[in-house]
């Protein structure tokens, strides 16, 4: 066994926040399984593997739904822009995520529309809140 | 995993407070978050026959400390319940707490432990401690409430980035079920209305639910011409989620509830009608909660699949169910998922009326989360409550006709945790 | 309760963080308290030979959710640790934490349920969640962490009247014993000082530990002539509640731990030697914590004769024992009422180096809550680490010579919960 | 099984300061074993009973042990008093309770001295602090 002190490193957190305030989608990708695990963490979340890459994803997907959510927000980051749209979106990768939608109006006229058109693509436009960038998508025309 | 209990263990008497508002409700009012809880135990003790000195070990739960400010309740509650120098733990998985709490005592007892094991769950979503005062209470801010409950949310990648509980828990679920059953927005909107005039029907019959008002009453009483009229008000109901409006959701309450299991063999005795506990599932999973298809939960599955091995039942032998229903979309998948209703029609049974206590697929019969109200922690012991006085035979005016031989409970414990618990006839 | 469990248990991994401060020491700085938790458990599932998948539930806790921020942890630390999808449960006992759950994971696998579980503790006392920041980390007020922690103590008439401590776990337990014993003020405050000094010793033979610095040290880096000099130093080392010094105390850690428990039946294939949980022993008190006699604790007695009783072990039959030493009066109590030391001659065993790892009856050889450190949910975990070090003859420097067989570690859950679980060989 | 809801009452916990504030300690007497609760809960901490009368206490008792803790005191209501001395009380009804003490100065030569006195009587002294009446003793001269 090892007694010894892990040695320190950077948290994964804080490189996946500082990575979007380039505009970067900081993933992990595993050794043993070679899935992604995204947003990263130190383990893969498909096989239980300690040994991953660092790699950024392209930031396109297809958003599947759209919904919104009340005013004011559940958080007091969000204020500022509460309503605001809430997408389910597949990325090319395959990875599912659930991220603020930028560019359509949180109405029920524009959801219904949105719905009715069904899957729309999107693509990663980070938002910039006031202490923290967000991973947030807008919908490609 | 094995999946098998090594012995019969049932839940010999149970407790619950009226769930509502420290300040305000009746039953509650005046009292302290100990006494509230303590009021629950006994109800549980007397129910079993037992005192607070015949336990062995005492679970406690409590999901939000900032408002209850009352961690080490094993000590803490020990003088309110006449339960000192037991073994103990507090414990909590959230909105499931209370039967996760009953699957760790069973596990206890089954192991060849303890004999008897009290399980409680307390949860103020409305209330909080006032300055330092011991007793005095203010009200919660619905702000408070929410970013609290939300600490048990990925604080990593999940509420920093915008995450809302009505859009992943509700609207979302809302439009993948339209989409996969080709429901349109109108007819779900229909459905859901069925579905919270049942729950407000069931609440309205029961004393301790937090909402006794039916939607009926609640429409004449604002003026308006029909219930179905209310809940298309932009004003009354709005859209919280959409296509999912207010009404579709929780209630907030506080409020306690408590439990007593113990071997079989030793409960013959019992003051009231044991049990048996006799199967529990438990799975977790962090966001995102769903993959590319929102109505199908996979820890869900896991746990319902679980506890039905675990109790050697089919979806068909089930008589009486109640899904997590903080969401009301939410527990009609699960419900389908089950097998209890058919995949795609459970809103089409809400409008047939067979979700009512009265109904051919009975869910639900104390009100539900909207209804009967959601206080965190004590909330699934409410429905296992529930489920026992059905089972009983003494729900009062809900009673369902032909009383429940085998009952399931399905809780979602923040976030999220799938719990399934299968109670049968002893 | 019938105290017995029905299948042999061990603990197959072990795990544990250094002990210290998030925000400056080496292993712990720069990193979140998801993976610093996450890195106690790699190494305890590492030690186990396992990943993620192959277990079957996670039980995690951590007791003060004020500074952690991270409640609903089951899910919050699935992804940081390779196991969604898992049964779970959050809970604490506060200071007991980990070893309480080793007791719950045991006895869910004797049940015939699980097959392998995982308990984590984790907590962070010095630092805390700097404003809504998912990363940032900011000092915590020493005033913070105690009104925080004290939550866990009698909030209806323990706190709100005066409650402190120091006062109740220190200076009153000091004054019962030297009068109880007919020692004087001045023999306690040796006492005291040859017990600090044995425990900083283990720590700075202790990679892992908080303080690495000896007393001698720490004496000569001041400018004392000798460390009784420095010991006896009001500047230094106040009194706190007399007669009890500041190095009397606990000093206050962010850290983690973890392990794994499974049947002894299918850990034959381990990848380290596991330790078979012999037997464990619960019981909680509110205050006061003791009747006339402040050196007596019924709950203690309690958990330790239910502990021995499943384990079949008597006091002569204890290798190496580590006793709750938040408050090293209240160690001395506790080890004297096991039956480790005689009655009274606590202190006198410390003068004399019995106490140390290479001496006649070793304790704390980790260095104990004043030199390893105390992180509330995560020390019971660092005590049993420490243990299952020893009995496999892997503590370095600090190793004692002869491979304790039976190892008894008892710890203190505030407010309060006695704990104490005996380990064996398999 | 009674499926009404328990009639309203007020708390233990608000009665006992209340009391407090007239000067009374407020107990519980158990209808079944006879042993006192204090301070006072709804059931009994003997022997588990529910049937309990309101008793009050007489306040005198003996001081067994005395320290002090730390200034400032772990809870912003005592900061005004710390550093207090803190005593381990048997109430002349047999009752174990921890107070502040009154009336000995927090330091090692009079706490010590106390010590050497040996068990020395007390009564109650009720303290007001801003917020809330505090159970504390004085000593008897
Ligand atoms: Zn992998
Ligand atoms: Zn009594």
């Amino acid at each position: 066994m090892d007694t010894t002190v892990t040695s320190t490193s950077q948290s994964a957190i804080e490189l996946y926040y500082k990575g979007l305030e380039e505009g970067k989608l900081k993933a992990r990708r595993c050794k043993d399984c070679g899935e992604h695990t995204f947003p990263p963490t130190g383990c893969c979340a498909h096989c239980g593997g300690w040994s991953l890459d660092w790699v950024d994803l392209s930031g396109k997907g297809t958003l599947l739904f759209a919904t919104h959510n009340i005013s004011p927000a559940c958080h007091p980051r969000f204020e500022p822009i509460a309503p605001y749209v809430y997408g389910h979106i597949c990325l090319d990768e395959g990875i599912i995520v659930q991220a603020i939608v930028q560019g359509v109006k949180a109405t029920p006229e524009d959801l219904n529309q949105l719905f009715q058109r069904g899957q729309t693509p999107v693509e990663a436009d980070i938002l910039r809140m006031d202490d923290l960038p967000v991973l947030a998508f807008r919908i490609i025309r | 995993m094995r999946n098998r209990l090594k012995e019969e263990i049932v839940i010999s008497g149970v407790g619950c407070s009226r769930f509502g508002d420290l300040l305000e409700t009746p039953g509650l009012k005046g009292l302290s978050l100990q006494e509230v809880t303590a009021n629950a135990v006994r109800e549980a003790l007397d129910d079993a026959g037992l005192s607070g000195q015949d336990l062995d070990a005492v679970y406690v739960g409590n999901a939000m400390v900032h408002s209850s400010q009352l961690p080490g309740t094993y000590s803490q509650l020990s003088k309110w319940i006449g339960a000192e120098l037991k073994s103990g733990v507090h414990f909590d998985a959230q909105c499931s707490t209370t039967n996760v709490g009953a699957a760790l005592a069973a596990m206890s007892i089954a192991s060849g432990v303890y004999d008897t094991v009290l399980v409680v769950g307390f949860e103020t979503t409305r209330t909080k401690v006032k300055g330092f005062s011991p007793y005095e209470r203010e009200a919660l801010q619905h702000k408070e409430t929410w970013l609290w409950t939300d600490m048990a949310v990925n604080q990593a990648y999940g509420v920093p980035q915008g995450y809302d509980i009505f859009s992943t828990y509700n609207g979302l679920v809302a439009l993948g079920y339209c989409r996969k059953y080709g429901l349109s927005i109108e007819d779900y909107d229909k459905g859901m209305f069925e579905l919270c005039r049942t729950r407000r029907l069931h609440g309205s019959m029961n004393p301790k639910a937090n909402i006794q008002q039916t939607m009926e009453d609640k429409a004449s009483e604002l003026g308006f011409s029909s219930s179905y009229e209310m809940w298309q008000s932009d004003e009354v109901n709005p859209f919280v989620a959409w296509p999912s409006r207010l009404m579709s959701l929780v209630t907030i309450a506080d409020g306690a509830s408590a439990m007593v299991l113990t071997r079989a063999d030793i409960a013959r005795a019992n003051k009231s009608q044991p049990v048996q506990l006799k199967g529990f599932g438990i799975s977790y999973r962090d966001l995102p909660w769903y993959d590319e298809d929102p109505t199908l939960w996979d820890f869900d599955r896991r746990s319902a699949t679980q506890a039905m091995e675990m109790a050697d039942i089919k979806a068909t032998d089930i008589n009486y169910l109640h899904t997590h229903d903080c969401s009301h979309i939410s527990g009609i998948c699960t419900a389908e998922m089950i097998g209890y209703l058919p995949s795609g029609k459970g809103l089409a049974a809400a409008r047939d009326g067979e979700l009512r206590y009265d109904g051919k697929r009975p869910m639900s019969t104390h009100g539900g989360r909207h209804a009967f109200g959601h206080a965190w922690a004590a909330s699934a012991g409410s429905d296992t409550y529930e489920a026992v006085l059905q089972m009983r035979g003494m729900a009062g005016k809900r009673q369902i006709p032909k009383r429940p031989e085998i009952s399931v409970i399905h809780t979602h414990g923040y976030a999220m945790i799938g719990t399934t618990i299968v109670l049968g006839g002893v």
